[in-house]
């Protein structure tokens, strides 16, 4: 079994609406150091043993599902987990 | 002429569309399921708002992925009209019949009003029954309205004159140079933020909607002999 | 995984366990009698719940009984999902209120989320397709964080599910007072249309009949909500968190589309939402009102978390579940019409004739209980009541006029408090127009829908002036249901009846429990006068925080028909030179006012009177007169007086002004809160018709063309003021509070 | 300065509308072998450098704002960009 930690974030030439507010709120809240806020996505799949080679599986669901390449990248890490 | 009106989970524009077809526009029209597959009987395509797949993930990121979108694109292909509005222009967004994507509204809060809008080309199918440059009222409900494309891309739609509408008033999401509806460069995809389908029936307040599915049936009469 | 040891019955009895699931002793005691045994866990938990205020009304039953529940024209009054009505050609009206409150000062996007979406359910579990949505809110004042949080997640929680699932959100109430600092209040009220020969009952009839599970799967969320609701928020309430759930709106879409379809079916015997209580309500009075008992295996429920117990099956809150019940032999057509909306629908159990709850888990019958000892024989207590000092000096209290040095600038400061100010920053989030049948959105009196392929709609709003209620919960209470009449017949419609929902304190405190008495009693009363009788509603007490009670707030829901779409009004004033007319008089009233509570900073003293005959001949009188075509807009008189309503009457779309005259002492006429009170404005030709159907009006002015308004008195001008600069006081206070 | 990144995801019992549809999305798409799917929030915070206690800081912004800590969970990791 593995677990698959994928992260979706704006591409950096693209605004970032809900970033720009939340570092607003920041800096209301006195957290004035926050010099910059990327909101972007976290996704956690849990993938069973399989004969596909995994990251070509992976690439493919975050290309075709997961992420909108027109405005977002994405990156991923994979880990076995022993099953217990 | 016969119209499809898509029915995706989670659509809910779906009456809406059909009744401003049915009772407004006065013309045939169907329901057809996400399962569908095969849209030939059809003259026109209608993908409605609504929440389809609860817009989770992204707005209409799981519904470009419905059974019934190969048809969508072969009948855009075939150049059929197709409208997306709404939550229909976002899925025409995510299959890549349309240029761009969507981001949330610049408040990051949905929006539902009046807004006005001006007729930036009143030379596609889906606009010939206004004035160039006209304002009308239509309705917006949306949280992510906020139109993006690459510089590229902008560029290109600019020269193919492919923005159809514009926000004339305050631009209420953010969207980039106030775009609120774009066709495709064959001009026979048509996605748009507003709601015209709601813009149809003097009792609620306007009329101004009724052109663009008026302009479809004419311009389609114009090219189809009536073999009746 | 560890497998968590439950107390067995010697335990739950020794060790007072039950007493943390909120069942006092000596209802234990009765539990212990009615089985004639200990009862194990799971069944202390299905007792403890069913027997929770919150399911079985135990100190609000002598209360309720006190509403007018007959008329004419109701189908089903209160005791299933949601209260009918007949609206003519076949059709009727559906529709039920409900409070989301604790679990929205916890969670309050998922709070009041999950209750639009459980109001929903119990429209649709009808056989009703739900047509509209209201809300009524309540909130402390916006000057703290918290506060504003709340109320900027209360409604961005109530736009997210019903924009989601596709039903417009046309009206409501937001009023804000240091009362519900700590414990706001959510309220949502769905209205639902159905045919007279698709009304569904929740009841499981029929013995070897299947049950089946439809919708969500089940988690351990929620569970014990109901016991939840029914006790006061305290500084450890947030340990109580896993009582909150998360909705899911795309499944209820689905779940309501399917469920629509499954009415049309002739296989279909019953229908119940799960709500308060899960499983273990809408099971036990299914049965329960059917005569019957109903057997589950548990290990056939559809669940989401693995391990689970009978226990926390059954008391789960999983949002988005129906419980159904259909002729034996059927449950493929059933299991194909959900699966064509990718839902489950699984059968889990059948109908007996033993009477009894009987559960199943791993192969053991793990709880055995009659069910009528779970639906109706929860005990019903009659609490002590006293009136309060404070009620016997606020009646001792001469009336006072407050002092006002500037007309204008007071009529400034009231636009914008944040009760009086426009409400738009709220509705602006929702979408009102979806189905493509809101005639009048959110702004005016009442919200109207129109009946789609026929010449009628349906006006309908939530009203409460918890402040009146704070100072004279009878006179509150009156005026409660008749203000809310007011409203529907402004919009030229004729009230049909009410839901409610009863937002109180700890009734075991007497004085609590008096206020709730008083106030049934006036709506009693103004409901009898009025005709609306009570078809359903809703009781939500404990709303108290460290011991403060909120103001007594009996939120009331009306609907009313509008026989012909031409009839609908406005309160915009229409066309310069049309005549502006009052009905009833001013007294100098300010218990419990705007003003008041703007000049004094608390609220004292008597509230309004109202004469319950005057006010329904006034009534009838308007409705008449809008029928027969002789009024162009229509206003009731409410918080801040006739200034107010002749501000909100002119920030319609065209730049109209208003020139008045008042006569009498001048606070008192343009701020006094005195009731029964309306603005109408009436076209010249129209007169003397107008006059002789409207007995009390009395003309004071007429609408102009110059965008200003101007109330003068005989002698002098008392207000001069751009309409725009009005308007922009009132639209602009809300957001700027939130900045 | 510093980059800090910020992991949000739902407590395991509380329900993942979102994941769930997107799962069923994936089988749709034939991943059959994509057993579970959570979604989260990714969020990448720039922070200038400061006096005050950097993990202190990140935690307080977390439970005041970032995360809802009735439904959320949140872990973050801090690292120092050296700038250029
Ligand atoms: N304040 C009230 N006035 C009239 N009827 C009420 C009131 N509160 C509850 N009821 C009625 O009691 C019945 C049970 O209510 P409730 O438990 O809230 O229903 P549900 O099972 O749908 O949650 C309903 O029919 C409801 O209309
Ligand atoms: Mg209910």
């Amino acid at each position: 079994m593995y677990k698959v930690k994928v992260y979706i974030t704006l591409r950096e030439s693209v605004l970032d609406p809900q970033g720009a507010a939340v570092q607003q709120s920041l800096h209301t809240l006195t957290y004035n150091e926050v010099s910059d806020v990327r909101i972007g996505k976290y996704i956690e799949l849990t993938i069973d043993k399989t004969e596909r080679d995994l990251d070509q599986l992976v690439k493919e669901m975050c290309e075709k599902l997961l992420a909108n390449t027109v405005i977002e990248d994405y990156r991923y890490e994979v880990e076995e987990v022993v099953a217990q | 002429m016969k119209f499809a009106v898509i029915v995706f989970p989670g659509s809910n524009c779906d009456v809406d569309m059909f009744h401003a077809i049915k009772d407004a526009l006065g013309e045939e029209v169907e329901y057809v399921w996400h399962s569908a597959d095969n849209l030939d009987e059809y003259d026109g395509i209608l993908l409605p708002g609504g929440f389809s797949y609860g817009d989770y993930l992204r707005c209409g990121a799981i519904a470009r992925f419905s059974n019934v979108m190969a048809e969508v694109v072969k009948a855009a292909e075939a150049g059929k009209p197709v409208l997306g509005v709404c939550n229909g222009f976002q899925i025409l967004l995510e299959a890549g019949l349309l240029p761009g994507a969507m981001r949330r509204n610049d408040g990051l809060k949905f929006i539902c009003r009046n807004v006005e809008l001006q007729v930036a080309n009143n030379e596609t199918m889906f606009t010939t029954s206004y004035e160039a440059n006209e304002t009308i009222t239509v309705p917006i409900a949306h949280g992510e309205g906020n139109y993006y494309c690459d510089e590229a891309t902008l560029a290109e739609l600019k020269e193919n004159k492919q923005i159809v509408f514009t926000y004339a008033g305050t631009n209420p999401n953010g969207s980039l140079e106030d775009i609120a509806g774009i066709t495709n460069k064959q001009g026979n995809v048509l996605g748009m933020m507003p709601h015209p389908e709601r813009a149809v029936d003097e009792l609620l307040g306007s009329t101004d909607g009724l052109k663009i599915f008026q302009s479809i049936v004419k311009n389609w009469r114009e090219t189809h002999v009536v073999t009746a | 995984m560890l497998l968590q040891l439950e107390p067995n019955p010697e335990m739950i009895k020794s060790e007072r366990i039950y007493a943390e699931m909120g069942l006092s002793d000596s209802e234990f005691a009765m539990v212990e009698k009615i089985l004639g045994r200990l009862p194990n866990y799971t069944e202390t938990g299905l007792f403890s719940v069913m027997w929770s205020e919150h399911c079985s009304y135990k100190n609000s039953k002598p209360i309720l009984k006190k509403f007018p529940i007959t008329g004419e024209k109701v189908l089903q009054g209160p005791g299933e999902g949601a209260g009918i009505v007949d609206i003519g050609d076949n059709q009727a009206v559906v529709f039920k209120i409900e409070s989301h409150n604790h679990p929205s000062a916890i969670e309050p996007y998922q709070g009041a989320a999950t209750g639009v979406g459980g109001i929903i359910r119990d429209v649709f579990s009808m056989g009703a397709r739900p047509i509209a949505m209201l809300n009524s809110l309540r909130f402390g004042e916006l000057d703290n964080d918290r506060v504003k949080y709340l109320f900027k997640e209360v409604v961005a929680g109530i736009a997210g599910y019903g924009n989601c699932i596709g039903i417009p959100t046309v009206g409501g109430e937001v009023q804000f007072d240091p009362s519900y600092e700590g414990n706001p209040l959510v309220n949502a009220m769905c209205v639902g249309l159905i045919n007279h020969e698709d009304i569904k009952k929740g009841q499981a009839h029929g013995v070897g009949n299947t049950v089946m599970y439809v919708g969500a799967k089940t988690g351990r969320d929620g569970i014990h909500g109901a016991t939840f609701a029914s006790e006061e928020l305290s500084e450890d309430s947030d340990e109580k968190r896993p009582a909150v759930q998360v909705g899911d709106p795309f499944m209820e879409k689905l779940l309501l589309e399917a469920c629509l379809e499954l009415i049309q079916s002739d296989a279909l015997v019953g229908i119940q939402d799960m709500g308060a209580a899960g499983l273990t309500s809408s099971s036990a009075e299914m049965a329960s009102k059917a005569g019957s008992g109903i057997m589950m295996n548990l290990d056939l429920v559809p669940q989401r978390e693995t391990g689970m117990t009978a226990y926390e099956m059954m008391l789960s809150e999983s949002q988005e579940r129906m419980l159904i019940v259909v002729k034996k032999g059927r449950e493929q057509e059933i299991v194909d019409l959900f699966t064509k909306y990718d839902l489950e629908a699984v059968a889990v159990g059948e109908v007996t004739d033993d009477k009894n709850l009987t559960l199943y888990h791993q192969g053991q019958i793990v709880a055995q209980v009659p069910v009528d000892a779970l639906a109706e024989d929860a005990p019903v207590y009659h609490k002590p009541s006293s009136e309060p000092q404070r009620f016997r000096d606020f009646q001792a209290m001469e009336p006072k006029v407050p002092a006002v040095t500037d007309y204008k600038e007071t009529l400034l400061a009231l636009l914008q408090q944040p009760t009086i100010a426009s409400k738009e920053w709220v509705y602006d989030q929702y979408d009102y127009m979806v189905r493509t049948n809101t005639v009048i959105a959110p702004g005016s009196d009442a919200a109207v829908v129109r009946v789609r392929g026929t010449n009628k709609a349906l006006a309908m709003t939530t009203d409460c002036n918890s402040r009146y209620l704070y100072l004279d919960p009878e006179t509150g209470g009156k005026i409660a249901v008749a203000e809310a009449a007011r409203n529907i017949i402004c919009s030229g419609a004729e009230p049909l009846a009410i839901t409610d929902c009863l937002n109180f304190g700890n009734p075991e405190k007497p004085e609590i429990f008096w206020q709730l008495e008083k106030a049934a009693d006036g709506m009693s009363d103004a409901c009898r006068t009025l005709s609306t009788p009570v078809i359903g509603g809703n009781v939500s007490l404990y709303n108290e925080t460290n011991g403060e009670a909120v103001y007594p707030t009996p939120v009331v829901g009306m609907v009313g028909l509008v026989k012909d779409v031409k009839h609908i009004t406005t309160q915009s004033f229409k066309n310069e030179g049309d005549f502006i007319y009052v009905v009833g008089e001013a007294k100098p009233e300010f218990g419990g006012s705007e003003l008041q509570k703007l000049t004094e900073g608390e609220i004292f003293g008597r509230a309004p009177e109202i004469d319950l005959d005057v006010e329904q001949a006034r009534q009838q009188q308007i409705l008449a007169a809008i029928q027969a075509g002789l009024i162009k807009s229509a206003h009731d008189v409410a918080e801040g007086g006739l200034a107010v309503a002749l501000s909100e009457s002119l920030f319609g779309e065209k730049a109209l002004g208003a020139s008045v005259t008042v006569t009498g002492e001048a606070v008192t006429a343009l701020f006094s809160e005195t009731q029964s009170r309306f603005l109408i404005s009436v076209s010249p030709e129209n007169q003397a018709a107008f006059e002789a159907t409207v007995k009390d009006a009395v003309q004071i002015g007429t609408v102009t063309n110059d965008a200003t308004l101007r109330i003068s008195s005989e002698e002098t001008t008392l207000v001069e003021a751009n309409v725009q600069e009005l308007q922009t006081a009132w639209k602009g206070a809300i957001p700027c509070l939130l900045k």
